[in-house]
């Protein structure tokens, strides 16, 4: 049992650090009522996602026998006990960035929209409001 | 009672016991020869003396045949095994004893060798590995685009076609932000 | 001379820099922007043509983007189902861009029309570059460039449009989310991104777990894409309250590569082997499509909005096709029926939202209880609609008939007899909620002089689209039932292992 | 120009943005041309942004409007998105359909200093600037849309959270 635990819990903790947050934000992004609280949600679950595919590409040991280091080949040559970083998450990753800002982006434009029609951005209100102009026309 | 607090939760929970089953199978943090970072294994074979066959620099004709069985064959857009299109050099290093394969590039600008299978000697074993995508460009980087910065070199070259699509995201963020608030102006 | 190789990136680039040629064209000249894209969509439908004849007689397409081989850099793998589907899209996207030019004017203002083609653009570049890419992470970039645009031009019709975008939005990256997380999955034990290179590597890691866990997400992620039954809920509104341009086209050519998405992953990086030993999917899959039918179905009856009505009973025809896709492991038709509803559910329900917009254009006519005697009103939309309808029914030799034959014949053959009976049950309802508009469209008499609709027939670039499409629902019909296709059909599904029972 | 009365202007703050945006400017194209060191196009585009977002937030919007107006913005974000596609469009022109698209090495620079060095040039001096002009429009353009509402001019000032 104790073995299970440091095997998988405390030489993976980058993996339920991720976890944890992007749990949160699943929760945040379904139960919330608020649209703004929604997106907050949507950007943890987003931002969980970058850091586990970030510290995918890690290569450091974390008890200072080896070290990772960012992934540009100087002219010197490397450091003793130093190696290079995985380069391909962090590009994936810089892809994904830009693409969670531009969603929330495209989603902020939304909810101002969504607030100039209805005066609110609580969900329920906003639904409430659209029976009432159903009903009166 | 509000039903999606509920909802949540349970999907939630669905989740989270997901997450724990897969645990095991993640890799360690920061280990530094897991598949993304150094190579992942595609099969072992009985030595049987092909290790002089190897020293010698000729793949052996299992060694081919497998690779092919499993799918590295030409028609996937794989390299090809053939006579002539690989060479063989013997690799010592720290914990990584072992036979690396440089094979052709089929690219057009850059003829030339790039190492693209590790076999390496255990027991009585030969085990094959294909290397990942860092190594080669590691490897190939200072060679190829004159760029020591690996990310940059990723970013804009060897994947930069992810990076034109990243880039009309943004703009069309852009656009459609336009199209959604703007009531002014020409556009 | 361009060797055909080039033709998969030129159909997305070219697309692209028209949609940034048309921004800038139409802040000098807003007319302009309808003809550019028009022209784009055009030759892209030209080389798509290109592209399938090269496929066929020549074989598969292997691009390596920037000159770098697949493990290393990103591939476009165009093989027939690629091509297949990228004809389907770029013809539905053709004839939307044609249906467009009268009815964005009247809904969303002649003054936003540069931003409007722009993104229309830009939706029809994302989704061809998910139809032709052979990468996981690349089809994720365009997935969300395709949906970006799409979120944005169903807001724009303003009102209730915005919640529907809002709801689509947050379920559409959640889903895309999910996708990415099954990627960083198959990444972290695999060390790839290349579907072919994953194909070859995955056999024998099977049993890991993050495998399993990577399938179970990227089925759900694309799921929600597609509006599979319980993952629907963003649809209904989505596709009622969009812009009927955009209905047209979200429907359609959007939905058809978000299904294209699924089965791609489904059978070409996971493969069959793979579900039947470890995730044994398509038994559920089979239930979920049978109630999302019969549910879709109900639903649909229930409906006064004739929009809403074809977004409900599009999700289901998503089951149609989803089971299909369960049943292809255990039949020698493989994923044909579920193939050949890619095509057939595109051409009907791309008629029907069109002659449903139309009237809304027209008349302002959303209501079905007002559609009395609209027969002799419209009587080009009206028929293309009745057109689509018949077929949609299953009237013979109509598509949604031949659907519905290779259907009841898999199920059949899988001695799956219940399903059989829910076709039957699901085609019944059709013929419940379709023929209720029919009746009212030319059997019924006008009671009352007020009641009276005063409507002309559409514009011509209104009904025609929907006219083509009509007669080419039985057309395509005709041509399944000789079975010209049918070989291409098999090449797929030698492809992805099926069509062999064990 | 009640809208400036109304919220004042601020010598400080006027002064101190007014020395430290060209330095932002600056850094914001060394970190999108450099690469060398960690860096980009997406990077520096978005400091740039950030100066002009700094100058909205120092001498108000209608200003900063001015100084970056909506049609420069609109030919910055399709230029910049021309340069990285049609370069790629022309690789496959100039080898005449033997390059692959995007494949910087079949640009002719490249008969004369190299194909290594061509990519190098490709892709710091045009496609990072390419992106880089991308981004910075395009974030410009949202920081804008987003904060500016038509109707009240009064609302100055970025409020962008209703």
């Amino acid at each position: 049992m104790i073995e299970w635990i440091v095997q998988h819990i405390f030489e993976k903790y980058n993996y339920w650090i991720s976890i944890v947050l992007m749990l949160i934000g699943f929760y945040a992004m379904i139960a919330k009522e608020n649209l703004l609280k929604k997106l907050i949600g949507l950007s943890i679950f987003q931002t969980a996602i970058f850091l586990f595919y970030v510290s995918l590409s890690d290569v450091g040991t974390g008890w200072g026998l080896r070290f990772g280091t960012a992934p540009i080949v100087w002219e010197h040559g490397i450091h003793e006990g130093y190696m290079y970083v995985n380069p391909l998450p962090h590009v994936l990753m810089l892809t994904g960035i830009v693409v969670a800002a531009a969603t929330l982006a495209v989603a902020l434009a939304l909810v101002i929209r969504l607030y100039e029609e209805y005066g609110t951005i609580e969900e329920e209100e906003i639904m409430e409001k659209e029976m009432e102009i159903e009903r009166g026309t | 009672m509000k039903l999606l607090p509920i909802v949540a939760l349970i999907s939630v929970i669905l989740l989270g016991s997901l997450f724990i089953y897969v645990v095991e199978d993640v890799p360690a943090f920061g280990d530094p020869y897991s598949p993304p970072n150094r190579y992942i294994e595609l099969f072992s074979i009985d030595a049987e003396g092909l290790e002089s066959n190897l020293d010698a620099g000729v793949l052996p004709a299992e060694l081919r045949t497998k690779i092919e069985e499993i799918g590295y064959t030409k028609e996937n857009a794989f390299p090809s095994l053939e006579e002539g299109k690989y060479e063989i050099e013997r690799k010592e290093g720290e914990g990584e004893e072992g036979w690396d394969v440089l094979i052709l590039k089929g690219e057009l600008f850059y003829p030339g060798l790039e190492k693209f299978y590790f076999i390496k000697e255990e027991d009585t074993k030969l085990k094959v590995y294909r290397y990942s995508i860092p190594v080669r460009w590691e490897e190939k980087c200072e060679e190829e685009m004159a760029t020591p910065n690996m990310v940059t070199a990723g970013l804009a070259d060897y994947r930069g076609y992810d990076t034109l699509g990243e880039t009309t995201v943004i703009y069309t963020a852009a656009i459609s932000v336009i199209l959604l608030l703007r009531r002014r102006g020409r556009l | 001379m361009l060797p055909i190789e080039q033709f998969p990136v030129l159909v997305v680039a070219i697309s692209l820099l028209s949609a940034l040629t048309i921004l800038l064209a139409g802040a000098i000249n807003k007319k302009s922007c309808f003809f550019i894209s028009l022209a784009t969509i055009t030759f892209q439908f030209i080389l798509s043509l290109f592209i399938l004849r090269h496929v066929l007689t020549v074989g598969t397409i292997h691009y390596w983007l920037g000159g770098w081989r697949p493990p290393w850099g990103i591939e476009y793998v165009v093989d027939v189902l690629n091509a297949y589907v990228l004809i389907i899209v770029l013809f539905l996207s053709l004839l939307a861009a044609i249906y467009s030019k009268r009815s964005v004017e009247h809904e969303i203002g002649a003054r936003k029309l540069p931003t409007f083609y722009t993104l229309f653009q830009i939706l029809v570049t994302g989704i061809v570059g998910v139809v032709v890419t052979g990468d996981m992470f690349n089809l994720y970039v365009f997935l969300e460039i395709a949906s970006l645009a799409g979120y944005a031009l169903i807001a724009a019709a303003g009102g209730r449009a915005l919640r529907a975008s809002y709801n689509y939005l947050i379920l559409g990256a959640l889903g895309i989310c999910f996708y990415l997380l099954a990627i960083a999955f198959l990444y972290s034990v695999t060390g790839t991104l290349n579907m072919a290179d994953l194909r070859v590597l995955l056999p024998d890691l099977y049993a890991n777990k993050a495998v399993q866990t990577a399938f179970v997400f990227a089925f759900i992620g694309l799921g929600i894409k597609c509006a599979f039954f319980p993952l629907h809920t963003w649809q209904p509104d989505a596709y009622t309250y969009a812009p009927s341009a955009i209905s047209v086209i979200i429907s359609t050519a959007m939905a058809k590569a978000s299904i294209y998405a699924l089965i791609r992953v489904i059978f070409s990086v996971f493969t069959v082997d793979f579900i039947t030993l470890f995730a044994p999917i398509f038994k559920i899959i089979c239930w979920m499509a049978a109630i999302a039918m019969i549910f879709g179905s109900i639903v649909a009856i229930a409906q006064f909005d004739l929009k809403r009505m074809l977004a409900y009973s599009s999700i289901a025809n998503i089951g149609y096709i989803m089971l299909g896709v369960g049943l292809s492991t255990s039949t020698t038709l493989g994923l044909t029926p579920a193939l050949m509803h890619i095509l057939n559910h595109a051409l009907m329900k791309g008629c029907l939202f069109m002659a449903a917009c139309a009237f809304i254009y027209k008349a302002d006519l959303w209501d079905i209880r007002g559609f009395v005697g609209l027969g002799r009103k419209m009587p080009y939309t009206c028929f293309a609609f009745l057109l689509a309808a018949l077929s949609m029914i299953g009237l013979p030799p109509s598509v949604g008939f031949v659907t519905k034959l290779y259907l009841i014949l898999a199920a059949l053959e899988a001695g799956e007899y219940l399903f059989v009976a829910v076709i039957f049950f699901s085609t019944l309802l059709m013929i419940v909620y379709f023929w209720h508009i029919v009746e009212l469209m030319y059997i019924r008499v006008e009671e009352g002089g007020e009641k009276e609709i005063r409507v002309a027939e559409a514009p011509m670039s209104m009904f025609i689209p929907g006219l083509v499409l009509a007669v080419l629902c039985f057309i395509v019909g005709i041509i399944w039932l000789i079975g010209t296709p049918l070989p291409l059909m098999d090449a797929i599904n030698s492809g992805f292992g099926l069509g062999v029972v064990p | 120009m009640s809208a400036e009365k109304k919220y004042g202007r601020d010598v400080v703050i006027e002064t101190i943005a007014r020395l430290m945006i060209p330095f932002i400017q600056l850094y914001g194209l060394y970190v999108m041309m450099g690469t060398e060191g960690a860096g980009g196009g997406f990077q520096g585009g978005t400091i740039i942004a950030a100066s002009f977002v700094l100058y909205v937030t120092a001498f108000g919007i209608t200003k900063g409007r001015s100084k970056f107006p909506e049609s420069w913005n609109a030919a910055f974000k399709c230029l910049g998105l021309y340069l990285y596609a049609g370069i790629g469009l022309l690789c496959i022109i100039f080898s005449l359909g033997v390059a692959e698209y995007l494949n910087y090495a079949a640009v002719p620079l490249s008969n004369i200093i190299g194909h290594a060095d061509t990519r190098a040039l490709m892709i710091a001096d045009v496609v990072e600037i390419g992106i880089g002009m991308t981004v910075m429009a395009a974030f410009v353009s949202l920081f804008f849309d987003l904060a500016w509402k038509e109707e009240s001019v009064e609302e100055e000032g970025g409020n962008a959270e209703e």
